[in-house]
């Protein structure tokens, strides 16, 4: 999968993103301060308005690393400098690569979650984005080694993701906003967890619709 | 909702479009990326300060911008932090050879934002150090947490680190009288109504006619504890019993007490306020030598109000007092 | 009702309290009957200044005691003007022999209370003028009714008359800035929601959702009219019109602009608001050369603003700039 | 009629004041500033401490002076300097006279309304007080007229109050706050006229209760 795939999948986080905003906000309105959404999509809009001026021989790292940077210079708030920065280690994962295979995709995804790591310093658990990443991570990282393919690897990995934004519900926050409400935060997802499995579940999807097209 | 603004996505930036107009003796707007400098900036060998954070915490920041406080503010969207770009172009701004001080309320999206700034800003050659405001006695504070929140304590921190620099102290010497007063410095609030972000249209959280959030944030965040509205002088002495108790505020300490209001708690009742919280001090034998009231670091038109407390010594007696001319704080010129 | 009080019989007494605890460097506070003094007053041979009229309306009258501005304010209960004892006891400790200005709102109970008062400190041989504010426009004048109202507009009057009182004037010439600062200012308010007084328990008036109220008073009385809530910038275009047309301000003239808080708005929409008006005269070929932006004059918790013009002249801009030093507003000291 | 039914009437118009205090407030409320039952309420608590205090051989030009001094010190906004002055000016149209008979009463009753004239300036139709002061002053006279007693005559005076102060429901206000409303004030009470009824009506009871007794 090369250059196609990942603006495809920008694309389509970006309409994704747009289309739960409201939802983001609602979430991020319960147990922080209900900004989430808008960020994400004036981050995501933002970055709409540059991907045509990609140059046409760009490959993947490139078009991550235009993520990063708009994200970071116009989101704001923890998810703008955290995403930023996953999408920042992503694009260095995958370094020149034209094309990714499954092992590629993995290295991008871990990266991605090691980013968020690095300057969130959260573990799973935490309810923040990173339950989320860290199951789509390790998903991957176990359809590869069964020899699944890069739709494959994707679709677990945002399985998995969206169980792990499922599985905030229940916690405590010890990382981010929400974890000012201690206890009063149980019974609501995290919104930071949800749009990173929104944003991972659109990864698989447009592999999927470009494999098919490929086929 | 009901506001008085035009566009939501435009809250901001014509917020200090207003204060360009209103203050624009005291200060130079920017707007793309939009942040505000003092006039005088950058003044060649003084330390800059530069503070910011997200919008609807008015005059927090741009209002403390001028002689003897920041050089200047950087507003982010209503209650989200800014990034980095506007945080870096401020920095360098007000960079007069001393090297700069961030002064950052300890929120993730702050820290980090403000954390990138610096880096490219240091990679620049600008020596930027950063002070973490976190004052908010409501939240615990542990190794595994986000920390403690910084809120109406940062007034008081630009305030003190602001004269210090005036005066020509080093990077060092600002960047440790803003730590102390932190370290110095505790706050609790209390809401009665939620605020109502624009871009969300609904307000934050709902209470009841006859139910208040204590230990609340500054971004419409719930509290840590709901309960039943109680007379003024019962919620005083809820709000202080934790700030007298986290910091040994000892019998015969001097200190500086400051009710702020949220933004929509009128002057009447932070005066009702005060009067509890000074005579809950004066019976711990604990002397008010420094008064603030007002509405400095708000949260939209949320009702409610905070109480912070600073314990002072003479350095930060002198400082306080030393000449300030900014917007929202103003004496001695 | 959700108000940070106690007994609403005592929200009066307990909030000059506050101003007593938190500005004792400024004023004295007496309480039976309850009127504040400047802390140095009487000053011989100084003309005294006293305003007053109902609480709820703070920083308006307390906060602007001081140097500079008035000598001494007289808080009747929430939105009720005093009774003629505690303007009598007041008028009486600030003369230092050199007659005493009484600045009234045009209210009438406000306007019969003092006269009283008037009349029994002429009777102890204090000479005392009056001046009356009547800046509202929203209000009808004439002869045959109550007429216009005073508002926001009695800030800049108390200014004024203050610097003139402070820089040795006498009683006549006073009384005469006074008057000229009154006939060149004009003030027109909104709501966006009720103010509740304490003892009433229940909003003055009720709006929908989407209703705000154009030509306010500062006592929860009803506006002129109720319309749709519209963007900031066409209501602030509705609300400059008739102050525009009411004084013949003309392209070229320099004025001072005063966007007030209602006590409930926070600063970022004041903000908005200011940007607007400040466009609206630049227009009109009109320079604004002064600005006041904040909640000075309030009424209770309403959510709304009002916005003044004064008309200068070299006169009354070098009184505004004199020094003043007040809880409220301070400058050049 | 002496000092008795004085003392009388004034405590009933403590009474009544305090029992109508909301009904008061909520007039007040739609077509002023919420405050006119309150105030009255303040001040006719603050007659009632100090009547008590009253010399045994007061007469009734005392107790109405007693009346008008402390409404005037406690009572504050319009109606305070409006209805002392009215006390003041009826203790004044009574003297020292220990008794009163019906061209007494007429005295008083026109001395108060003239008292309200000379501060507020007010005519009939501008919807205050006066509304209620001036028919009841008229009946009253006109009662004298036609030879009724002090009761009957306090009586005509009550229910001629009672109707101006329903007569000043359609009106557009050319006084005090309701003013400020243009058209917005009709179809409300004025709350001042309504007070003023009552403390009219408040005498008549009074007088008739005394009657009785002495009958
Ligand atoms: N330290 C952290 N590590 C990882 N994710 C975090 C951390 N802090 C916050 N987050 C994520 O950021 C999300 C909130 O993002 P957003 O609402 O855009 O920013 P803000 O909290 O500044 O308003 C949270 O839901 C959480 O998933
Ligand atoms: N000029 C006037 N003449 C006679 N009565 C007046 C005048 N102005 C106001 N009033 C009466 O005073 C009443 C209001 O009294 P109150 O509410 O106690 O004072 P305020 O208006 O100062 O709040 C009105 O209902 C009206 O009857
Ligand atoms: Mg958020
Ligand atoms: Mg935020
Ligand atoms: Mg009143
Ligand atoms: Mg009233």
């Amino acid at each position: 999968m090369g250059i196609t795939w990942v603006t495809d999948w920008i694309r389509q986080s970006a309409r994704v993103i747009s289309e739960h905003r409201v939802e983001l906000i609602t979430l991020d309105r319960e147990i922080g301060d209900g900004d989430h959404g808008e960020n994400l999509d004036r981050g995501f809009t933002a970055v709409m308005a540059k991907l045509d001026d990609l140059p046409p021989n760009s490959v993947p790292g490139d078009a991550l690393k235009l993520v990063a940077t708009t994200l970071i210079s116009t989101v704001g708030g923890a998810s703008g400098p955290l995403l930023g920065t996953a999408y920042l280690k992503a694009a260095g994962a995958v370094g020149k690569e034209p094309e990714l295979d499954g092992a590629a995709i993995v290295a991008l995804l871990t990266a991605a979650r090691d980013g968020v790591v690095l300057r969130g310093k959260a573990e799973v658990g935490d309810k923040t984005m990173i339950d989320s990443w860290s199951p789509a991570v390790d998903a991957a990282t176990a359809a590869l080694a069964e020899g699944k393919n890069e739709v494959q690897i994707l679709q677990a990995a945002a399985d998995a993701a969206e169980a792990g934004a499922e599985s905030t519900e229940p916690l405590i926050a010890r990382k981010g906003r929400a974890s000012y409400l201690g206890e009063r935060a149980i019974g609501h997802r995290d919104p930071g967890s949800q749009s990173s499995a929104l944003l991972i579940r659109a990864a698989a999807d447009t592999a999927a619709a470009d494999e098919s097209v490929v086929a | 909702m009901k506001k008085l603004i035009n566009d939501p996505k435009n809250v901001v930036a014509e917020a200090v479009a207003g204060i360009s107009a209103a203050h624009g003796d005291l200060v130079t707007v920017f707007y793309d990326p939009i942040y505000i400098v003092r006039k005088d900036a950058p003044i060649s060998g003084k330390v800059g300060l530069v503070s910011g954070g997200g919008g609807g915490h008015e005059p927090l920041h741009g209002g403390f911008v001028g002689f003897g406080m920041l050089d200047a503010a950087v507003p982010g969207p209503i209650f989200t932090s800014p990034t980095p770009d506007p945080i870096l172009a401020a920095t360098k701004a007000v960079d007069g050879g001393a090297g700069v001080l961030h002064i950052v309320k300890n929120y993730t999206g702050d820290v980090l934002n403000f954390e990138t700034a610096a880096d490219l800003a240091s990679a620049d050659g600008i020596e930027v150090r950063t002070v973490i405001v976190d004052d908010d006695v409501a939240v615990k504070d542990s190794l595994y947490t986000a920390g403690r929140r910084g809120v109406a304590g940062t007034v008081l921190v630009e305030k003190i680190a602001g004269a210090a620099a005036e005066r020509g102290a080093d990077l060092d010497a600002v960047t440790a009288v803003a730590t102390k007063v932190n370290a110095q410095t505790r706050t609790l609030g209390i809401a009665l109504t939620a605020p109502t972000v624009p871009h969300a249209g609904e307000p934050s959280f709902t209470l009841a006619d006859d139910e208040i959030e204590i230990g609340i944030g500054i971004h419409g965040e719930p509290g840590r504890e709901r309960i039943k509205l109680e007379p003024a002088d019962a919620i005083v002495d809820r709000m202080l019993a934790p700030i007298l108790e986290d910091l040994p505020f000892a019998s015969g300490d001097s200190v500086l007490l400051f009710v702020n209001g949220m933004g929509g708690t009128p002057l009447v009742e932070l005066y009702i306020v005060f009067r509890r919280a000074a005579e809950v001090l004066a019976e711990q034998g604990i002397t008010v030598t420094r008064t603030l009231v007002g509405n400095f670091v708000t949260s939209l038109e949320m009702q409610g109000a905070s109480i912070t407390v600073l314990k002072l010594d003479d350095e930060l007696t002198e400082l306080w007092d030393a000449p300030v001319q900014t917007a929202a704080l103003r004496w001695g010129r």
